[in-house]
C-alpha cells in the first residue's frame, strides 16, 4: 500500500495537463489518459450520468481521438483562425486516496481564457480528476469539468478546458 | 427604414433573395410580427408538464409565455406578465405550483389563469367596478394553442388557421417519430441543450435541407471519424455507434442526391425519406422485437423504414424522426438565434434507444462538439460576406423548375435542389406582404 | 418611430399607462428633452465643495456637467466641455483646483468658466475679432442653476420656474432633514453607492412610494429579521439598529395603509408622515438631548415625529428625512438606470447617528445587501414582461377617486392608493406634450 | 508560543472556505467565523473603517445569520433562479503571525465568476484574513475583500466572495 | 435622422462644424456611403502579397474584401463573399492558395476570380442559361483598384477619379518614403499593432496635424523622457534612439509653429517639412552611405533632408516617411475606430534603420505604450464632452485666412493653424452633398 | 554549485511581485530587476526577437525608469482617473535551473482585471521569468507575457501584467 501524492505533485501535474493543451501539444495531453479515460462536462448541475441525459462533451478514447485528428484536418472551418487557450488551476485539493488502488480524486477550480478571432471569452469551473497513480506513470481515469453556467445558452466552444 | 408591400416584394424574386433579409434590422422586426406573430410556433411537448400545477416557461416572437397544466385536459399558455404591473409571473424556467403567485406584491393566479388574490385587496378597485373576476385582472391569454399528438404550437394570430390542416404532410414526420415507440407515447427526457449563435435565424432553417453542405462542411469530422472507424472496425465488424453516427455525414454528392427534397405548403419541408443518414444504424434486437409485438413485422418494417432526414415546419420546429431529437429555433436579434435540441425517448422502448438519441445530439447538437460549430461558422460567414454591397442577390436557382408533384401534395426534387428555399421564400413573402400581415399588425 | 402629441396623449389615461413608456427607447430619448431637460434636477449638495476651487462632475440628462465653488457666495454649474475642441474638462469626480486646465492642448480656465489661456495664444483668433474673453471661449453655464438649504438643482430651460415654488410641499421634507441637526447643518460624508439597474427610470421612482411591495418583496430580509431578532432580543430587551431597521420592511398591509401617501404639482410626492417604518427606531439620548438644547422640547419633538417614509421631488430626487440619506435616479437608457446612495451627516449630533445612517445605507441601498436586489429584480422582471404584446395597459387605477385634498395643497390617500403614479403620469403627459417642451426641444 | 502555520495549511484552509461558498454549504462556511467576525466589503479604496462610511457589505455573526437564512426563504426573488459561483483563491501570503495570540493575517487574490440567468460576470480583488489558530481549530475573524472595481456601478450581487 | 442636403450644408461653416458630425449614428452610416464609399481607400502594400497565390483580407468602408495577387502583373481585389450563398470565401487574415476555396459548401474560384468548381455540378443552373463561367458564378470585384508606387488603394465608385491625380502633392511623401531605400523599395514588416479606439474616426485624422496637442498631451511621456535623458546622457554624449524619439513632443510652441502645415485637394494634408519632430535624430553613417552610394550626396541630402510630420491621405491612409511607418483607419462605428500601424523597411538599408522603426512604433503607435494612451484619451474625452447641448459648433477657426499658397498648388500656414481642419471640412461636405455622394450611394 | 529554488520560493516570489503592481510600489518593483533586464509583451504569437518585430511592450530599464516617472506625472491624462489591477498567478513551473550560473526559467499563467473609469477588463497569458538567483538576492532578467490575444485588436493599456 503506497504513500498519497503530496499536493505540490498534484498541483503540478495539472499545471502540466493545462500547459498541454494551452500549447497544443495534443499527443501529449490524450497520453495522460488512461485507457477509455472519461472527459465529461455535463450540461446541467449535478448531472447524475451522461448517458441518459445530453452533456456538453462526454469522450473516451475513441471521440478524443476523432477531435484530436479534427484539430489537423485542413477544412474544419471553424478552427480557422484557431482558438487559443490560457487556463489558471487552484484551489486543488486531494478529496480522496486509495493506498491499495492507487486511485485518487482531486478537486480543483479553473479559469480558462479562449481567444479566437478577436474575441475573448471567460469560462470557469470545478473540476474533478480522477487519476490512477503508480510510481511509473501517472494517468487520468476521469476528468469531469462542471462549468460555472453549465446550463447557459453557449456558442461555440472549441478547445478543452 | 420603413419597407412597404412594393419593397418587400422586390426583395424576394422567383430564385433569389435580396441580401438584406438576413441583415437588415427593420426586416427581422417586421419578421416578428408578420412572420413569427401569425405563423404556429412551437412551445413545448406535453410531457414536460404532465401533472397539474405543473409550468413551462419560454418565449414566442420574443415573448414571455407561460404554459401551466390545469388538469388532464386542460393545458394554458398565458403571456408570461402580471396583470397588476406587468411583472413577469415566473421566472423559474419549469416547476409546480398549486397557485401561481408573482414576485413584486404577491397577486396570485390559478392554473386557469383567473386572479386568486389581490394584495391590498379588490375593493381598492371598486370605483371602477372592477373586482378579481374580471378580465384584465387575470393572466391574458394567447390567442390559439393548439396541440399534434403532444407536440404544443401557439399563435399569436386568432385567425390563424387548424393546426393540422396548417401541418399538412408534416404531421406524417411527427407521426413516424410517435410511431417509434411501442406504446405511440414521446417523453422528453435528458435535458436540453442551448446553443447560441451570432447569425441570423433563416440561416439555421435553410441548412437543415441543405443537402450539398454536410459532405464539405463536416468533411474534418465525419471523414476523420470514417478514417478512424475502418481502422478500428474493419469489415466484418460492426462500428460503435459514435461512427455510425458521425460517418455518414461524409456520404458522396450521389447518397444525397438520393435523398431528395419534399416541399410543402407553408414553409414546411422534409429531406430524405428512402433513406438518409440516419437509415444504417444498426438494429437494436430487443427494440425490434418490442415493436413488432405491438404492430407486427409488416408495419415495423414501414414504421422504420421511413427515413426522413430533417423535417421543417417553418418557422420553428425541426425534427428528425429516425433519432428522436427535435431542434426549437428561437430568433433573438437580427443576427443573433438560438437553437435548443431537445431529445424525446419512445416510451416502451429499451434505454439503449434514448442512449444513441443522447448520443446523438452530444455530438451533433451541443456547442463543444464537432459538427454544430462548422454549421456555426458558415452562418457567422454568410452574415458577415453579406455585408459588401457587390452583389445584392443570393441565388436559390439549382434546378428551377426541375421539382415534381409528390403524392403528398407537395414537390419533389433531387437533393441539391435548392427548390426548398424558394419555396420558404414564397411563404416568408406571403407573410410579409399578406392580409393577414396586416392584422398580424394590429394585434400588437 | 416619431410620435406625434396625439401619440403621446393616448398613452396616458386617467388611470393608466402605455407599456411603452418603458420599453420604447424613442419614448426615452423623449423624455430627455422634454422631461429632464426642463424639468430641476439635483446635482449636488453645497457640503460637496466646501472651499473655492472644488469641483464635483456629474451627469444632467446624460450630459457631463461641472460643479465648481467660485467663493463663499458662487457655485457655478457648467456644462463639462472645453471650449476649443470639445474634450471633457474635467475627467475626475471630485477635487480642488485654482484653474481648471483641459488635457488635450491645456486651455485653462478660472472657477468663474471665464478663460484664462489659450496654448497657442488668442492672436489666432483676432482675424475673427475675438479674444480669449469672447464668450465663446469660456466654459459655457447650465441655463439655471438654485439651491435650496444647500441642495443644489439645476434646469436646462431658462424659462424653467424659481425652484422653491416648484419644490412645492417637498420643500419641507428637506426642512425637516436639516431641522434634524441640532446646527441646522447638514453635511455629505460617507462616500456614496452607485448601483446599476437593468431597468427603466420610472420603475424605482414609482417603487419608492408603493405601500404594497415591502411586506411582500422584502419578505425572505425583513421576515427572517423579525424571526431571528425575536429570537435573540426578546421582549423587554432592545434589539439592534440591524434589526430595527429591517424588520419594519415586513409590518403588515394595515400598516402601510396608514403611513398614507401625498401626492403634489409637478409630480411631487411623499409617503408617510405621522408614522413610518422609521418611526420605532430606539431613541439616541444624547442625540434628543443636544436638540432640545437647541429647540426645546417641544419643538425638538415637532421634528422627530415627522416621520416621513419616501419623498420624491419628481424625476430625480429622493429623500428620507428620518435617516437621512438620499437617492438620486440617473437614467442611462431605456432599460438602464443608476441610483446613487448618499449620507447626510447631521452636524452636531453624535456620531451614532451617522452610524445608523451609514448602517441603513448598507442594509438598503447597497447592490451586494438583501433588499435592494428584490426591488431590483422586480423592476427586471417588469421590464421584460412588458415585452408581450397580449395587453397594452398598465393600470394605476386603485382607490381612483378617493383622494382627499390636504392641508399642504395637494391630495392625500391611503397607502395602497395608486394616486402617486396617477399623479406622477399626468406631470409626466405634462412635460411631453407640453408647450415648455416644445421649446425644451429648440434648447438642444 | 506556538509555530506558524505552512502556507500549503493557509492555502488549503482559504480553498475549504471558497468550496464552501461555491457549493452552498452555508452551515459549514458559518462554522468557519469568530464569534462577532466581520465580513467587509468596503466600497471605496483604502476605506479606513465601517462605520462613518458605506460599504458593499459590512456583517457581523447577525447579518450573516439573516443573509443566511434568506438564502432558504421561498419568495427570495432575486434568489430564483439561483445565482452560482466559482473561486479561485491564488496569491496566498502570510503577512504576518503572533505566535502568542495564534493570530494570523494572510493576504490573497481572487477571482469569482457568478453565473445568474443566463449571464456570468467577473469579481476579483486582495482578500485579507485574519485568522485565530489553534491546535484545536482555526476560525475566521475578519475577512476584508478588496473589489479592483469597489467603487464602481454595480448591480446586484448576492454571493458571497 | 435622414439628412437632406441642406441639414448636412448647416453642419460645416467656414471655420465651424457641427458637433453631431462625431456623435450622430446617422451622419457615420452616410459617412461610410459618401465619403469611405467614394474616396481611395488604402489596402495593402504590394510587399505583403509578393508571390502568386498570396491573399490578404482586409475592410474597406467595413465590407470584407480579399486581396490576391494572380501573377506578376496582376493583383485582385474581390469583396470578400461567396458567389453561392454569400459566406467570406477566406477568414484568415492573410495565406497563400492556389485555389480559393469557400468552407460551407466547397465551391472554388481562381486567383482570377473566375469559378473553377461548383459543388454537386454546374448543370444546376442549366435551366437558367447559366454554367460555372457565368458573371455571377465568379468573386464580385471591388470596382477600382490602383496601386502608387506599392501602395495599393481602392474605390467602390467606379467613377473614382484616377488614383495619382487624387493624390496630388501627398504622392511626393510616399515619393519620399520610397526613396529614402537605396535600392527604391520597401517592404512591410514587423507586424502589425491593431489599436482600437472608443472614438469617432475623424479625432484621429484630426489629431495628426494638430500641432498644438503634443507639447501638452504627451508632456508627462516627453518631458520626462527629456529630463531623464538629459540626467543620463549629458551634453556631447548622443542620447539612444528612446529619448530621440520621444524626447522631441515636447518641443515648444515656437517649434511646432514652424514646422507648418499645408494642405491640399481632397482633404489631404501634411505638416512638417523642413523640419519635424524626427529632424535630429542621430544619422547612421552605414545608412548615409549607402544611399551616397546609390544617389550621390547632393540628392541623399535632398532625400533626408525632407522631413515631413505626419501625411494624411484623407480619409484613411497616414504616413511618416522619415521614419517609415503608415498608420490605416479603419472605422467602426460612429464611436468606434481601429487605427493599424505597419512599418515598412527600406530594402538595402542596414537593419539598424529598421529596428529604430520598430522601436518608434512600440513607443508611439502601441495601445500599450506611454503615447498614443494620451491621444486616445483626448478622443475619448472629446467624444463624451460633445454630449453636452450647451454648444452646438466646434471652432476651426485659427488663423482663418492667413494662410499662403504654396508652390505644391496648395495653402500653407503656421502650425498652429486649423487650416488643415477647414480643409477636411470643406471635402467633407462635398462628399456628403456633392453629385458624386448621389451616385455612390446608387452603388450600394 | 547551489541548489535550486523551492516551488513555493519561487511562487511566493512571483506573488510578490504582482503585488507590488497591483499597490503601486513602483520602486520595490522595479528593484526586482537586473540591470537592464527585458520586460516583453510581444504582438504576436510566437514571436522571435522585438528588435525586427513590432512589440506591445518592450522595455529595458530606461523606458522603465521614464513610464514609472510618467506615473507620478500630473498631466498624464490617460492616468486620470487611475487604473487599478489584481493579478492571478498560478500555474507555476521551473522549466529549467542551472546551478551554476543560478539562472531558472520559471513558467505561469496569469489573469489580471484591470479596472479604471467604471470599466472592468479581463487580460490574461503566459508567463515566462528569467531569473538569477543567488543567496544574496533574485533578481528578474527577463519578463515575457504572452498575452492569450496578443494580436488581437486592443484598447489602452496601462498597468503592467
Ligand atoms: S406586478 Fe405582480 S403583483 Fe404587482
Ligand atoms: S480640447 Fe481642450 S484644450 Fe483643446
Ligand atoms: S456559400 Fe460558399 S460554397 Fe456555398
Ligand atoms: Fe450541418
Ligand atoms: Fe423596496
Ligand atoms: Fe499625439
Amino acid at each position: 500500500m503506497r504513500a498519497g501524492p503530496t499536493l505540490q505533485a498534484l498541483e503540478q501535474y495539472l499545471y502540466r495537463e493545462a500547459r498541454y493543451i494551452d500549447e497544443k501539444r495534443w499527443d501529449e495531453w490524450a497520453a495522460l489518459f488512461a485507457d477509455e479515460a472519461e472527459y465529461w462536462v455535463p450540461a446541467s448541475r449535478g448531472q447524475p450520468d451522461p448517458k441518459n441525459h445530453v452533456s456538453l462533451i462526454y469522450e473516451r478514447s475513441l471521440l478524443r481521438d476523432i477531435r484530436l485528428q479534427r484539430y489537423r484536418h485542413p477544412n474544419a472551418m471553424s478552427l480557422q483562425p484557431q482558438p487559443y487557450s490560457v487556463h489558471l488551476i487552484s484551489n486543488v485539493m486531494l478529496d480522496s486516496f486509495d493506498g491499495d488502488s492507487g486511485v485518487c480524486v482531486v478537486n480543483s477550480r479553473f479559469i480558462m481564457l479562449e481567444y479566437r478571432r478577436d474575441e475573448q471569452r471567460t469560462f470557469g469551473g470545478a473540476v474533478t480528476h480522477t487519476l490512477e497513480i503508480s510510481d511509473k506513470d501517472w494517468r487520468i481515469r476521469v476528468k469531469k469539468v462542471e462549468l460555472v453556467n453549465c446550463d447557459s445558452t453557449l456558442g461555440n466552444i472549441q478547445i478543452y478546458f | 427604414m420603413a419597407y412597404n408591400k412594393q419593397d418587400l416584394t422586390e426583395m424576394v424574386s422567383e430564385s433569389a433573395v435580396d441580401r438584406r433579409v438576413y441583415i437588415d434590422p427593420d426586416i427581422f422586426e417586421l419578421e416578428m410580427k408578420r412572420i413569427w406573430g401569425r405563423a404556429w410556433i412551437y412551445v413545448a411537448h406535453e410531457s414536460q408538464i404532465p401533472r397539474p400545477g405543473d409550468f413551462f416557461t419560454t418565449v414566442l416572437a420574443r415573448q414571455p409565455v407561460l404554459l401551466v397544466r390545469q388538469d388532464e385536459e386542460h393545458v394554458n399558455l398565458f403571456f408570461n406578465r402580471c396583470a397588476h404591473k406587468g411583472a413577469k409571473v415566473v421566472e423559474l424556467e419549469s416547476g409546480r405550483a398549486s397557485l401561481i403567485r408573482c414576485g413584486y406584491h404577491g397577486w396570485t393566479y390559478r392554473t386557469d389563469g383567473s386572479c386568486h388574490s389581490i394584495t391590498g385587496g379588490e375593493q381598492a378597485y371598486a370605483s371602477q367596478g372592477l373586482t378579481k373576476s374580471s378580465p384584465c385582472m387575470s393572466l391574458g391569454r394567447v390567442p390559439r394553442v393548439d396541440s399534434y399528438r403532444g407536440f404544443i404550437f401557439a399563435s399569436l394570430a386568432s385567425d390563424a388557421p387548424q393546426l393540422r390542416a396548417w401541418l399538412g404532410p408534416t404531421a406524417t414526420s411527427i407521426d413516424n417519430m410517435v410511431d417509434r415507440s411501442p406504446e405511440g407515447k414521446l417523453e422528453v427526457t435528458g435535458g436540453v441543450l442551448r446553443y447560441h449563435h451570432d447569425s441570423n435565424w433563416k440561416f439555421f432553417i435553410e441548412n437543415l435541407n441543405d443537402m450539398m453542405h454536410a459532405m464539405i462542411a463536416h468533411q474534418s469530422s465525419a471523414q476523420t471519424a470514417r478514417v478512424i472507424g475502418k481502422r478500428l472496425f474493419p469489415e466484418g465488424t460492426t462500428a460503435p455507434p459514435e461512427i455510425q453516427i458521425l460517418a455518414p455525414f461524409a456520404e458522396d454528392k450521389d447518397f444525397f442526391e438520393k435523398m431528395g427534397v419534399h416541399a410543402f405548403d407553408n414553409g414546411h419541408s422534409y429531406s430524405g425519406g428512402k433513406t438518409s443518414i440516419h437509415a444504417s444504424y444498426s438494429g437494436i434486437a430487443e427494440y425490434d422485437a418490442a415493436m413488432e409485438k405491438v404492430y407486427g413485422k409488416k408495419r415495423t418494417n414501414e414504421i422504420l423504414s421511413l427515413n426522413r432526414h430533417n423535417t421543417i415546419v417553418y418557422p420553428s420546429f425541426t425534427c428528425k424522426g429516425a433519432i428522436q431529437t427535435i431542434r426549437v429555433v428561437k430568433p433573438v436579434a437580427v443576427n443573433e438565434t438560438v437553437i435548443e435540441s431537445w431529445t424525446l425517448k419512445l416510451v416502451g422502448a429499451p434505454d439503449e434507444m434514448l442512449h444513441r438519441s443522447i448520443l446523438y445530439c452530444n455530438l451533433i447538437n451541443s456547442s463543444a462538439n464537432i459538427v454544430g460549430p462548422d454549421d456555426y461558422e458558415a452562418y457567422h460567414r454568410i452574415q458577415h460576406g453579406l455585408r459588401t454591397e457587390g452583389r445584392r442577390w443570393i441565388a436559390n436557382s439549382r434546378y428551377v423548375g426541375a421539382e415534381t408533384p409528390n403524392d403528398e401534395g407537395g414537390y419533389s426534387a433531387t437533393g441539391s435542389s435548392d427548390m426548398v428555399f424558394r419555396n420558404q421564400y414564397r411563404t416568408w413573402l406571403n407573410y410579409m406582404t399578406g392580409e393577414q400581415a396586416a392584422r398580424g399588425e394590429r394585434a400588437s
